[in-house]
Parts: structure tokens; C-alpha cells; sequence
């Protein structure tokens, strides 16, 4: 029988997988699963990942104040990092700033935060919102944070690699500037995640069934990712074990 | 401490003039909230808040309270606790005039003034609506190959940089540690205001240890003593955050009703102390 | 110390490839200068020194001894002892190339590569010679009111960063104080190479106080231990330079020949504890 | 009897007058005496006025790297500094570079230092050379290091007040772009002057004296200046007491 395994814990893996080969994964604010996906993956790595957790004492050397996030993304030496968004479109924009048009929002969100420059910088930037609705994934964004593709002669080493949400997982081509579904989650199908994605995407044939977490890699989750994240996200820490393995 | 740095902290925030624009630290760097509410209690109006680059229950609440005109910031939330309802409200209603950035342009239009420069270039933001929308800001050429188009930065000079650190010493130095945004936020602004838990009877730069984490008098303007000047939030290595005051406020402040009963209890409540 | 960084002085010196570009810390600053003989013991060659803004016997050794082709500097000089002589004597007759600059031009070109940036404006600078020199900076006009002319510097982005410390932690975390200098040098540059006086059994991230002096292993390539691996400069706070020394080698640096004897003298007596 | 003194002492005593008024003073490399002017300013002012010397531990509070006094002035923050010149020329023109044509230079010097900067940016800069030669003082220097005056419209704050040398001390008009004499030291004469000195200046009709240190401003050079200079500049402080007097 396959191991039981929560929405968070299936998200944590898929973000993980996202994060292979990578040297340094920053973690920005308000991130728990990417968090938690980051110390997976290092755990998966023996240790060798650098994951930097902004909020977090235990898992932030920046020595260097606020601005040493930004200057060692554009340094080059920060491999992935995770935006989320209120809004996100089939071209990879993010609104992190609001609903309705500027200034006059119908909703405010809490604001573009580093966005419009590590989407830039960040070689490999996943775009996380565990809502998969047409409200959130949108055909275009009201206000664009942080453009998913830039015009030729912009400098742009970075941008979006994949978009993780609680229904599928999509990646990103900067030549085609669309998504493309990946593979869908358990109890999801191709249909509903066309149903319930407001912009248009590639998909496969056959798209795959995103892979659940096996026992071993929810020892791990469940063990010292959750132990590494609860300093910053204590709530969700909380959260993280299924009231069955408590 | 030596000098005429030190005052109450009823001075303190009685010097930071209505209309000011005051550079505030995120919520885990050193953020003065017993002079936040000293400000609040004098009934400061017309504050220009700058968030470096990002702030929560400080800037909630000075817009709560009807302190401030316009806040310039890349994010204001509660972080877990959720978005920070008077600052999502006065933005939306428009009451408060809001300039959208992010984060590492706010900590870059800083360092230009630390360097008396009227600008600095920066990587981004090229494509973002935030160029729109910040019609200030410029794109240039970049003069080098491959001569792209770069973002030109206007220096931020802020009036004043309000925070708080653990301690100063005798000369009017604060340890600040590595909260280096604070250095920035000093060397930018015309004057400096610092809250610390307490004023030791040392000289930091006497230890090359304590000095590395440094900000030199020359920098501050006035300095008073608060202990627990920071919570509800925490102070890193100090003490934590106080996690139950921060979801009362969160719970309070979601209405308009609740923001009030939360400042008769807080301000009152923390007066005597402070 | 875990981790591969930990190598001999040798290995460390070898790790320096002729024609690097290597950025290289002020006389007061944490000097390298058991590295600096190491180098030499390997006949370094096309070495292109960046001093950090100046720089005094360290790079005087370095020219005397043949390991450099070029030099980009505010200044070398070895200050109360007078002019640099090996400096003074391969820059006159043109065997060793100097990019003339000013300190705040070096600083600025270096926080250039550390924000990624093309350029970093500069303040001054017009109307000096060194602009006609340095053909490769530009004179652009500030996008901003008044729109005057402003000095934008290219970003200077050495191979290796290479300065000496009191000490490093386990994982690799140097220790490096108020010499932020050398956090600046080690953004910037593409590889950092550190000699220390001794690895200590410690994290320097578990104290805020010693976690605000450091530099985190993220920049560091390399670490070599080095005792007294600045004399016969000082380290700041440890040890004060070696006064005799650094005569001596003023006296000998003044001729070739004596420099020559210095050089026999230095290397060879060193040798065995370096 | 009037007392005896060195010609160090008569110039720290002329360079401290000019820094009257001055809340923070910082003195740069190989600078004896107008560090010692610095410490003699610092004790008329019973202590308030800042001393910045770099290279000493004792009298230098940066904490921010080598940029922080480039920045510092940059902020307005400093009021005075200091530069030398091996060659100073009649329009406040200073070569720290060398002799000859650039790059074959005759002789080569240290280098520009900070001159190319702090000379626009700090409002009180004093020239310093202890040597008043037709050598050093010439019509026009081989190479700008850093220029006396700039072109109406570029960001200029500071500039040259005065010149110091072992023989007198001149003012320096910015309008007219030309020094003025001031006083000639004790054993010179206007004619004196003129004759080592390169460039043209300005002269009023009875120049005067430069008045030389009184005891009490011994007193303080021998004393606490002595001692606070001694950290950066031993051998100087060592040479600062006449022989008489120890």
C-alpha cells in the first residue's frame, strides 16, 4: 500500500525535484513549502545545497543587511528562488500588488517585494500558489510585479523554470513564452486543470501523473525539513504532520 | 552616556517633525515600536514612511492611527498572520498615498545617497508595471557594451531613520550587528533616531569585535533608552517576538472598530512602562 | 574545518594562475603576505594586481620579484618609509602597466560587479587627467535635474579576491571585522582566497556579536593557514606590524640588487614555518 | 621672550586655524602635521570637533570599509581634509602622479589617492606641502590628479581654502581661480616668497606675519596632540619635541 501523504507533502516533493543540480536556493518571504521543498532538497543533496531562508537566523549567513539577498542573486551565486503571486498569466507574470486597476484597487495585495528583480537575475525561479483557479491563473495580470519574459537586449540571465500549484505542475519556454502542463496530481485530470486554468497552455498527450512522495522522502519531510522550517514558519510546521503519524 | 544625544523618548518622537519622511527596517530588523506608539500618542500627521524595503505591524499601525500621508515600500504584511489590514484598507480607499517598489531598488536609491550620487543604476524592473507607475524612475542607456537599456534610480534622501538597536555606548555609537540595512538607512538620511534597550558604559570601538558590528555616533542625532523598545516584535538575539500580541493585533486591526480598541488598550496599557 | 576549502599555503598560491586578476586589500587591511611569498616561491607571472584602493610592500614585493604585468591603483606607497622603489622604478621605465585611479572609483567599480551592475556613477573626477587616461570611463549626463555630467565608472570584476584573516569558523565563515573592504572585494570578485591565522572550533553565525564580522563561506573558494601570515604588516586588533621589518625592506627595496638580497633573505628564512 | 618653537609646530599651529568652525575633520595618508593641526583644533574646541585619521584605530570610527570616508563626504559629513601635492600649480591644480609626459613619467609618485573626489566634495580642503620650491610650486602641474576649480554645471561642493607651505600661507579665490598671500612665516619676506614660488599669485600691500604658537598652544602640541598623533606617525611624534625641551 502506497504511504498516506498530505497536499503540503506532495508539494514539497514536486517543488524539491525542481531544485536538482542546484548549488544555493533562496527562500523569500511568506514561503513555507518552497521553504520546506528547499531543505528536501538539500537533504536529498547530504547536506551539499545552501539553502538560505530570509526571516531565519539558523539558515541565513547574509551578513551584509537586506541588500545582500539581491546582490548575490545578481552576482550570479543563487541558483533558484520562489515567487508567488495573486495573479499569475500564460506569459509568466506576476501581480503581487493588487485587483482592479492602479491605483485604485478593488483588492490590495502586500506589494511587488523583490520580484521585479530576482524574476530577472535568478536562473531558475519557481512560481508557486497552491490556488489553481481561473482567479488566480489568469489570461493576463491586472498589474504586472515582475514580467515573465523580457524584450531582446534586456539583460536577463533569469526567469521562470516551473509553476507548482495544488493541482499541477507546469514547466515554462521562454521561446514559446507559455506554460506547459507537466504532469497533473493525484485525483487531478487533464481536464480539470484545463477547467480550472484561466490561461492557455501546451500540454502533452498524455500528460503524467505527478509522482507522490515515497516513505522514505516523508521520513525526511516529516523529520528534519519540518524540524529546519518550523523556525521561520512555526504554524506550518504544526501543520505538517498528519494527525495519523502523530 | 556623554553628549546631547540622549532624551526621553517622549523628545525622540516629539523631534521627528509632522510631515518628516522616515525610513522604517523590516519586521525582523530593529524595528522601534516603543517609539512608533510615542508617535502615536503625540498624534504625529503627515508622516512620509519609507519601508527598507518592506514593513508590518510598524507601518499598519502608524497608518491605522492616522499618521501617515504616503508610504513607499515594496510590501507591507503581517507575514504569516496575514496582510496588514489598515495599510491594504487606507491603500485601497486611497486615505494614503502609496509609491509601489521592490525591495533592492528601495536598498540601491539609499546607497546613491550614501554616496551623494542623484541616482544609481539597477538589473529588473524593466517590463514591470512598477516602471509605469513610478514615472520618476528612468531607463538610460547603459554607456558600456552592450549598451542595454538600465534603470536610473533616483537617490532617497529621508529626513529621518527611525529604529531601534539592543545598546549604544557611552560615546552615543549603537550596536546594530549585522543589520547593515540600519548603516544604510543612517548614512542616507539627514538625521538618525535610535530607541536601545540600554546604554552601556563602554566604548565600542575599544573592541574590534563589538566595533564590527558598529554604527558610529557620527551618524545619530538623538538616542533614548526603551526596554523592550521593539515588541510586540522581537529584537534577533535579544528576544523573540511576542507571538500572542501579534495575533491580538492582527485579530483587532482587521476592522476599523478593532484597530481603535487595540490602541486604547496598547497605548495605554505600555505608557507607564514607556 | 569541514569542506574542501581548507588547503596548504602552497596549494593555495598555486590555485592563482598566472595572469589572474587579483584584488589585493590596503597596507592596514588584512594583508596577505605569507600568500604574498608563496606566490613569488612559485614565479607567479602576469599577475594583474587591483589594489583595494592602494597599496604599500605587498604589491611592491609582488613588481621587485616579476610576478606582475599590471597594476590598477590609487596609490602604493610605503607610507612613513617613503615611496614604493620597485613600485616607483617598473612603472617609470613601463615594465610593469598602471591603470591610475582614485580610491572611490576602485570601491565604486567593485560595488559595480557586486549588484551586477554595467557601472557605478561617480561624484568627482571631472576635470582630472586620470579621466583622460582612463579612456574606458565615461562621461554621461545624470537623467535627473540638474542633468549634469557625472562620471560613470565599469565594473571591476577581479578573478580572485585575496586578503588574510584572523580567523576562520568550521564551516568556512571568515572572520574579517570591521575590514568590510573585504566583503565588498569579495562580492565582486569571481573567487576568494583567504589565509588565516587559525580555523577555530566554532560557527560564527551562532553569535550575533562575531556573526556581524563575518563573511560567509558562501564568497570564500580557498582557506590556507597562515601564523603571522601578514608580517610583516599587523593585523588589526592581534598583532602590530613588524616596524624593523618593513625598514629593512625599504633600505634593500631602494636598489635591485638589495631587493634581490631581501628577497634571498625573506623567502628563504620563511620557508620552513610558512 | 617669546617662546621657541619648531617649524612643525608653527605650521600645525597655521593649518589648525583653518579648521575653526569645523564639526568633523578627517586626515588622509602621510599626514603629520595637518593630523597634529586636526588634534590641536580638536583641543581649542574643549573636544567636539571630530578627528577622522585614517589608518588609526584609536581616532577612526568607520565601520563601514575603506569606502565609508569617500561616502561620508559625499554626505556632507566631513568638513575639512587635507591634500598634499608634488606638484601644486597657481590654479589649485595638485599632481599626486609624477613628473613628465603620462605614462613616461621622469619620476613617479605614489598615486591620486582620493584627490580626484574629496577635492570636489569636502567644502574646506587645505593644501599641505611643507616644500615651497619653484619645484613644487609651479605654473602648471604635469598631470591633474585632481583640478582647483571646475566648469560652471558640474557637481562641485569643495574645493581649495587655503595653501600651507614652510615659507607662507595663501588663501585661494574661487572666483578669480587664483591664490592670494595671507601671511609669510617668520624669517621670509614678500620678496621671499615670490622667489620660490612658480606660479602667480595675489598679494595685498603689507602682508602679514604669520603669528607664531603661544605657550598654552605649545603646551597642548607637546602634549595631548603629541601623544594622539604618535599611533599613526611614531617617528614623526618622536621628532615633534624640540631637544631643548625634553
Amino acid at each position: 500500500m502506497p504511504p498516506r501523504f498530505s497536499q503540503a507533502e506532495l508539494l514539497i516533493v514536486t517543488v524539491a525535484r525542481l531544485l536538482e543540480g542546484v548549488e544555493h536556493v533562496a527562500v523569500g518571504a511568506s514561503s513555507p513549502i518552497p521553504g520546506s521543498a528547499a531543505f528536501l532538497a538539500q537533504a536529498w543533496a547530504g547536506g551539499e545545497t545552501r539553502v538560505t531562508v530570509l526571516g531565519s537566523r539558523r539558515n541565513n549567513d547574509f551578513t551584509d543587511g537586506g541588500r545582500e539577498l539581491f546582490d548575490c542573486a545578481a552576482q550570479g551565486r543563487i541558483g533558484a528562488f520562489f515567487l508567488g503571486g495573486g495573479q499569475i498569466d500564460g506569459r509568466g507574470n506576476v501581480n503581487l500588488v493588487g485587483l482592479g486597476h492602479y491605483p485604485n484597487l478593488d483588492v490590495r495585495f502586500p506589494g511587488s517585494f523583490g520580484s521585479a528583480y530576482l524574476y530577472f537575475l535568478v536562473p531558475r525561479v519557481i512560481l508557486f500558489r497552491e490556488e489553481h483557479s481561473p482567479r488566480v491563473l489568469v489570461p493576463q495580470v491586472d498589474f504586472i510585479s515582475a514580467p515573465g519574459t523580457s524584450a531582446p537586449g534586456v539583460h536577463r540571465p533569469g526567469g521562470p523554470h516551473a509553476l507548482v500549484t495544488g493541482r499541477a505542475l507546469f514547466s515554462f519556454d521562454k521561446t514559446r513564452t507559455r506554460f506547459r502542463l507537466e504532469s497533473v496530481h493525484p485525483g487531478e485530470t487533464p481536464a480539470s486543470i484545463r477547467a480550472t486554468t484561466g490561461f492557455d497552455y501546451d500540454d502533452p498527450a498524455t500528460p503524467a501523473t505527478t509522482i507522490p512522495p515515497d516513505e522514505k522522502t516523508l521520513a525526511l519531510i516529516r523529520g528534519p525539513v519540518r524540524a529546519a522550517i518550523a523556525e521561520v514558519y512555526p504554524r506550518f510546521a504544526a501543520r505538517l504532520v498528519p494527525p495519523e503519524a502523530a | 552616556m556623554t553628549g546631547a544625544g540622549l532624551q526621553s523618548l517622549e523628545a525622540l518622537a516629539s523631534a521627528i517633525p509632522n510631515g518628516a519622511s522616515v525610513a522604517i527596517p523590516p519586521d525582523y530588523s530593529f524595528v522601534a515600536m516603543a517609539a512608533t506608539r510615542a508617535l502615536i500618542r503625540r498624534g504625529a500627521r503627515q508622516l512620509q514612511l519609507l519601508a527598507v524595503p518592506q514593513s508590518g505591524i510598524q507601518a499598519d499601525l502608524l497608518i491605522g492611527a492616522g499618521c501617515v500621508e504616503s508610504i513607499e515600500c515594496a510590501a507591507v504584511t503581517l507575514g504569516e498572520l496575514g496582510p496588514a489590514p489598515r495599510f491594504s484598507a487606507a491603500v485601497s480607499s486611497g486615505r494614503v498615498a502609496i509609491k509601489d517598489s521592490t525591495c533592492p531598488a528601495i536598498h540601491a536609491a539609499l546607497q546613491a545617497s550614501e554616496k551623494g550620487l542623484p541616482f544609481l543604476p539597477s538589473r529588473g524592473i524593466i517590463g514591470s508595471d512598477l516602471l509605469k507607475v513610478r514615472t520618476e524612475w528612468r531607463v538610460i542607456d547603459n554607456p558600456f557594451p552592450p549598451h542595454d537599456p538600465i534603470v536610473a534610480l533616483p537617490a532617497l534622501k529621508p529626513d529621518v531613520a527611525l529604529f531601534h538597536a539592543p545598546f549604544a555606548d557611552r560615546r552615543g555609537n549603537i550596536w546594530i550587528g549585522r543589520r547593515r540595512e540600519l548603516v544604510t538607512m543612517a548614512h542616507a538620511a539627514t538625521r538618525t533616531f535610535v530607541t536601545v534597550e540600554e546604554v552601556r558604559d563602554l566604548d565600542l570601538m575599544d573592541d574590534e569585535t563589538l566595533a564590527a558590528g558598529a554604527l558610529p555616533s557620527l551618524y545619530v542625532s538623538v538616542i533614548a533608552e526603551a526596554k523592550n523598545g521593539a515588541w510586540p516584535l522581537g529584537l534577533a538575539g535579544f528576544y523573540e517576538a511576542d507571538d500572542a500580541a501579534l495575533r491580538r493585533y492582527a485579530e483587532l486591526a482587521s476592522s476599523e472598530a478593532g484597530f481603535a480598541r487595540y490602541l486604547g488598550e496598547v497605548l495605554g496599557a505600555r505608557q507607564a512602562a514607556e
